[in-house]
């Protein structure tokens, strides 16, 4: 592998695992059935080819002795045929109900301990903590912890793929996916994009680093500013100018934000909208969208000028602001810590 | 020339469906007219069928084959829709959003929330 | 399949046919079956309407009414009625009467033409009011989510469209038709050409029904 | 009639005018499957091309034999060309051009105009393409997933699928041909279910071909409108869902799996039944299992997108439906082994193609079953093993049961017979050379190797050798036969009317047949396969 990638190859998976390292449990039980559908096509296959080479055997031309006679009826052959069917279909539907349960399970996680942001981009991994660490191609997590992500894309479909979690998912724009893990082995593990994604496709790796939950608290601190999302979202707020006009005495022109997450906000064209995240960061892409009564619709879209977890950051900002904050606090000082 | 009776006859009922179906679309509005609408569609397509098309006289391996266009449709239909109409339960991050107004991200699809695309 | 003139003597079937049943069968069958193929290129395109209509019901109501009703009545209207008259011409054509099969084409022709300029005027009205999402022009729409609106006029833009275009070729093989009508040469051939190109405007027809219902009438 | 005329009549379709024009406007069935023949050869060579230099770039781990977007635009090439240029009018319009009038008794197919502008259609489509793909190149992969090829790919997106397009219209004129013909012109006495299994083939696979590339042309025509007129169904930003098209995608390409597979499976059936001198075991079965494929094959087009975000329900039907599209090829396969039973087996090298076919179709399928099964399917989707399991039914089954069609008509095609000693060399190349190639690749997808890498993990080296090794010996066994099918039509011994003593009316008429195919009109008393009474005679 070539350099500019090496780096992010992790350590102890070196060597050839026919069988990826079982990192979850989960990755145990999918190895369990995998063995199961390879017993029964070994056997399947056996027979097929065992048949195949006793019959060749058995009446090549040259036999003359085979006995040739009383060849099987129609009837004969069509209560093989439904015999073989139903089999067949016993067997598959055994299959259907073990894969499609792990499936399930693999989907449908317990509650999560915390959700990292993934955001898939050509060609790397932006991943982001809930304390507002970010890292680029690694995702560092504690051991035995379930771990919800939250997967989405900047640019084109990615698939966010770690063989030794068995768990992939693909990455849409446009649309916010999860899946979740709990890892029982501490160690480094290969994290692939498993979905074309263009020029560099193969050079879109990572890794997924677990470690024991005090290494990861001292990872975190190690990490430095400890920044909240909500911290880092202000910063933002501030610094692409939407306090100007948002915040203290400028609110003639553009509505309050605290305590607008979860409120009802009635529209210039007559509706009702709750504010929620998604109509938050509506609002930040495409603020004609949906114009607040009473208020000119006058914002400018931060389209193409946020990226994907700027906008993240944003909306954890201003989700944490608590009713009244803006009022009590006037202009610096402190701002609501939510979550 | 014979058989001119039925083909103008069916061009009339045609124009009294479609009448009823574009009246029903302006007097009522809301689900009901909307499916009103698309039954008279169903009417109207098969007045074109039977008696433009010759349905009416062709054998039952043409009617077959017709069917089979509109099966296959059916098909391609349901099942996508299958994947739309279940999209996201459990997964989309609004779904718990309470049933105050319209959300903003309806779901299913957006929990594609709108995207940032320059 | 039928199209091509032939200079055969009148009874003789094409050379790969036993007789003219077996021909006429054939060539009806292969016309149906394409028509079914006709039927899922057009479904394609419905099946990713019925999504997008399904995931943004209000928007796509309220977007319907910023079409012309009218205009698509009338268009829906005259289209039957072409119909109707590709049907009598192909009656008459196998009653052998080749100037009144020569009117009926005519006409047939003629309403489609003016189907198809109705439908151009209404792509202008929508363009002189910034309706038009295509080639960067500005998709200037008043009501709610502009973006959602904006793939209502994408999805009426590539029906309406995909649409013409198939009444465009039905009037090209159309005008075929008269050419041989006016000459006159080997009438029952003519008149199994004219079944199979009517079957084919029908379909055009059948097809317009549902684009126009969905389209025009499913509005809020 | 005159003895003249009467020469003239019985005089093979190959002597009878060989000037350009006799040849480019002609619209007898047996020589438009020549044109079809000689451009599906061309265009396999040159999708074989491109996979021989993606094998030799993953000999090693790192990307130094092409740059990364050379390494993308081979492998779209090859996928390109191998699914639309090759397989999916590989045997249909080959062999099944010459012999589904042969087969059911007719002079011509129903449209033979039709037939020939369909190999205008497709040749010229196909040009196109590649001259644009080679040209400009284009890095989408096949499946064209947006919103990359709307909105990031090469420019040449736009031809290509304007190629692949116009390429559709070939498909569903031959589809509509072969359905008419198959209904309308049978001889006199062949019913239904006196029909050989190619046909069945050949006819089911028609009905895919007429419902499902429609939709591909649909799912074209909004990529084009996408990127040239900028009305973009499939665009995240104006609320649109780019998994729809893979939705619509697959709803063609699945069943395009099908379109493959089947006349594969039809070829299959007439080899094993002629060299086992017996009638295939449970006839309605498998004439049933084929039709029952294709419209099965119409279900389960969701199990492409397990991981891709579609609703869990969907996912879970989909993966139910696709268990249910192998019980009638698990019947075939058990059908094709059964029909040895009590036979006489003779070992010549159709019957080693045939004999490959059925062990390769059983791996092939069988791995389809755990990519059916969603929670190993969301491990190794989109790796290797997936390419595996379809090369496995692509090019280990499809293609050997085309090459192994070609030598067994071959003496009908061309009135010559091939050298059988390097035939059985051939097929054993083959064999070999396929699993070497291919089985390895199982193995590295469930290790977690990625498809569509140009890099990769140093650990995955040996696999991806021995897998490129493979390729090397397969390439062996396919130009061989090129060589030596090539070297008996001047030099191979002359072949009599039937050389294999084979049941099917395409037996009763000359090698090479006349052009009218046969001298008087063909009736049918008895079941297909009758080989006790052919043998007995």
């Amino acid at each position: 592998m070539n350099d500019e990638v090496a780096a992010y190859l992790p350590e102890v998976e070196k060597g050839l695992h026919l069988i990826p390292t079982q990192a979850t449990e989960h990755a145990g039980h999918v190895d369990h059935l995998y063995f199961a559908l390879v017993g029964a096509s070994v056997v399947i296959l056996l027979m097929v080819v065992g048949l195949i080479a006793f019959f060749g055997f058995r009446y090549r031309a040259g036999n003359k002795t085979a006995d040739r006679s009383n060849l099987p009826s129609t009837r004969t052959e069509n209560r093989v045929e439904i015999a073989v069917l139903a089999a067949m279909l016993v067997a598959f539907m055994g299959f259907f109900a073990w894969a499609t349960t792990l499936y399930l399970d693999g989907y449908r996680g317990p509650e999560p301990a915390m959700t990292i942001d993934v955001v898939g981009k050509q060609w790397m991994w932006k991943i982001q903590h809930p304390d507002g660490t970010r890292e680029i191609n690694a995702l560092h997590v504690p051991v035995d912890e379930v771990i919800r992500l939250r997967v989405t894309s900047q640019d084109v479909i990615h698939s966010f793929f770690v063989p030794a979690f068995r768990i992939k998912r693909d990455v849409v724009p446009g649309t916010e996916k999860t899946a979740w893990f709990k890892a029982t082995e501490p160690g480094e593990y290969r994290l692939f994009c498993a979905e074309y994604c263009g020029s560099f496709h193969s050079r879109m790796l990572g890794k997924v680093v677990v470690m024991e939950r005090g290494d990861y608290q001292a990872w975190l601190t190690r990490q430095g500013s400890g920044q909240t999302l909500a911290t880092a979202g202000k910063q933002l707020f501030e610094a692409h100018g939407c306090s100007g006009c948002h915040m203290g005495k400028s609110s003639v022109r553009a509505p309050s934000l605290d305590g607008l997450y979860g409120r009802s906000v009635a529209l210039e064209s007559g509706e009702v909208i709750l504010a929620d995240e998604a109509y938050i960061r509506d609002s930040i892409l495409q603020p004609d969208r949906h114009i607040a009564a009473g208020y000119e619709p006058i914002m400018p879209s931060f389209a193409g000028q946020l990226k994907e977890e700027e906008i993240l950051r944003i909306v954890a900002y201003i989700k944490s602001l608590q009713p009244g904050d803006w009022i009590r606090t006037s202009v610096e000082g402190n701002e609501g810590e939510g979550q | 020339m014979k058989d001119v009776r039925a083909p103008v006859l069916a061009w009339g009922a045609y124009l009294i469906v479609l009448g009823a179906s574009v009246a029903a679309t302006k007097l009522t509005s809301g689900l009901m007219g909307h499916v009103f609408s698309l039954i008279c569609a169903a009417i109207l397509a098969s007045l074109i069928l039977t008696f433009f098309m010759g349905l009416r006289a062709a054998d039952n391996l043409l009617r077959v084959f017709a069917l089979a266009g509109l099966m296959w449709l059916t098909i391609m239909v349901v099942l996508t829709m299958m994947d739309y109409v279940m999209r996201d339960i459990g997964e989309c991050p609004n779904a718990q959003a309470d049933e105050v107004a319209t959300n903003a991200s309806g779901c299913p699809l957006d929990s594609a929330r709108a995207a940032d695309n320059p | 399949m039928t199209t091509t003139p032939s200079t055969t003597s009148k009874a003789a079937p094409d050379e790969q046919f036993d007789d003219l049943t077996q021909q006429r069968q054939a060539d009806l069958m292969g016309m149906w079956i394409f028509l079914a193929t006709e039927l899922m290129l057009f479904g394609g395109i419905f099946t990713g309407f019925t999504v997008y209509r399904f995931a943004y019901p209000e928007v796509f109501a309220e977007a319907a009414t910023h079409l012309d009703l009218r205009l698509g009545t009338l268009n829906t209207a005259l289209l039957v009625t072409s119909s109707l008259f590709m049907a009598l011409a192909e009656r008459a054509a196998n009653a052998e009467r080749r100037r009144l099969t020569l009117i009926f084409l005519i006409v047939t022709i003629s309403i489609g033409v003016v189907f198809l300029g109705i439908k151009g005027y209404e792509w202008h009205h929508e363009y002189t009011e910034n309706l038009m999402p295509i080639l960067g022009l500005e998709f200037e729409y008043p009501g709610a989510h502009p973006d959602r609106a904006e793939m209502f006029f994408n999805f009426y833009y590539v029906l309406t469209g995909l649409h013409a275009v198939h009444m465009s070729i039905g009037l090209g093989m159309l005008s075929v038709l008269v050419v041989f009508t006016l000459r006159w040469r080997d009438p029952p051939r003519l008149g199994r050409q004219i079944q199979m190109n009517g079957l084919y405007w029908a379909f055009v027809d059948v097809v317009w029904v549902f684009i126009f219902t969905t389209l025009y009438l499913l509005r809020a | 009639m005159s003895e003249a005329a009467a020469n003239q009549a019985s005089e093979s379709y190959l002597t009878s005018g060989w000037k350009i024009r006799d040849w480019l406007l002609t619209t007898d069935h047996k020589r438009v499957a020549w044109l079809y023949t000689i451009s599906i050869t061309a265009f396999f060579f040159l999708g074989g091309l491109a996979a021989l230099v993606i094998r030799l770039e993953l000999m090693t781990p790192d990307g130094d034999v092409v740059s990364a977007d050379a390494y993308n635009q081979l492998f779209t090439i090859h996928g390109v060309v191998m699914v639309w240029f090759f397989l999916i009018p590989s045997i249909p319009n080959t062999l099944g051009n010459f012999l589904l009038p042969l087969m059911v008794g007719a002079k011509d197919l129903a449209f033979p105009k039709l037939n020939l502008i369909s190999w205008y259609i497709y040749t010229v489509g196909g040009l196109f393409t590649i001259a644009a793909v080679i040209t400009s190149g284009v890095d989408t992969g096949w499946t064209f997933y947006t919103p990359y090829s709307t909105q990031y790919a090469d420019r040449a997106v736009v031809a290509a699928l304007i190629g692949i397009f116009v390429v559709g219209f070939s498909s569903i004129a031959t589809g509509i041909n072969f359905i008419v013909t198959t209904h309308k012109m049978r001889a006199p006495g062949l019913t239904w279910f006196r029909l050989p299994l190619f046909v069945w083939a050949n006819y089911a696979t028609s009905l895919v071909m007429v419902l499902a590339t429609p939709v591909l042309s649909a799912t074209l025509i909004l990529l084009l409108l996408e990127r040239v007129l900028g009305i973009g169904i499939f665009d995240p930003a104006l609320g649109g869902d780019p998994i729809l098209f893979q939705h619509l995608f697959w709803f063609y390409s699945h069943p395009a799996v099908y379109i493959m597979i089947l006349p594969g499976m039809g070829v299959v059936s007439e080899l094993i039944t002629c060299f086992s001198r017996k009638t295939v075991f449970g006839y309605h079965g498998m004439a049933l299992s084929i039709l029952a494929i294709s419209v099965f094959g119409f279900l389960v087009w969701g199990h492409h997108m397990f991981v891709s975000g579609q609703s869990l329900y969907a996912g879970l039907m989909f993966s139910l439906f696709s268990f249910f599209v192998a019980l009638p090829s698990a019947i075939k396969t058990f059908n094709w082994t059964a029909t040895l039973y009590k036979g006489k087996l003779i070992f010549s090298a159709v019957m080693i193609y045939a004999l490959s076919f059925v062990g390769l179709f059983t791996i092939g399928g069988f791995t389809g079953i755990f990519l059916a099964s969603l929670a190993v399917d969301v491990h190794v989707h989109d790796t290797y093993f997936v390419v595996a399991h379809f090369h496995y039914i692509m090019v280990g089954s499809m293609v050997t049961a085309y090459i192994g069609g070609l030598h067994f008509w071959w003496p009908k095609m061309t009135g010559r017979m091939y050298p059988e000693i390097w035939a059985k060399v051939a097929a054993l190349a083959l064999f070999i050379g396929f699993n070497l190639t291919f089985f390895p690749q199982y193995l590295m997808g469930y290790a977690g190797m990625p498809r569509r890498y140009q890099t990769y993990p140093e650990d995955f080296q040996i696999l991806h050798v021995m897998s490129s090794l493979g390729a090397g010996v397969l390439a062996i066994g396919y130009l061989l036969p090129l060589v030596y099918l090539l070297w008996s039509l001047r030099w191979g011994k002359r072949a009599p009317p039937n050389p294999w003593r084979a049941a099917g009316l395409e037996w009763r008429t000359d090698s090479p047949p006349p052009k009218h195919n046969f001298l008087e009109p063909q009736t049918v008393t008895g079941p297909p396969y009758d080989y006790d009474t052919i043998d007995n005679k």
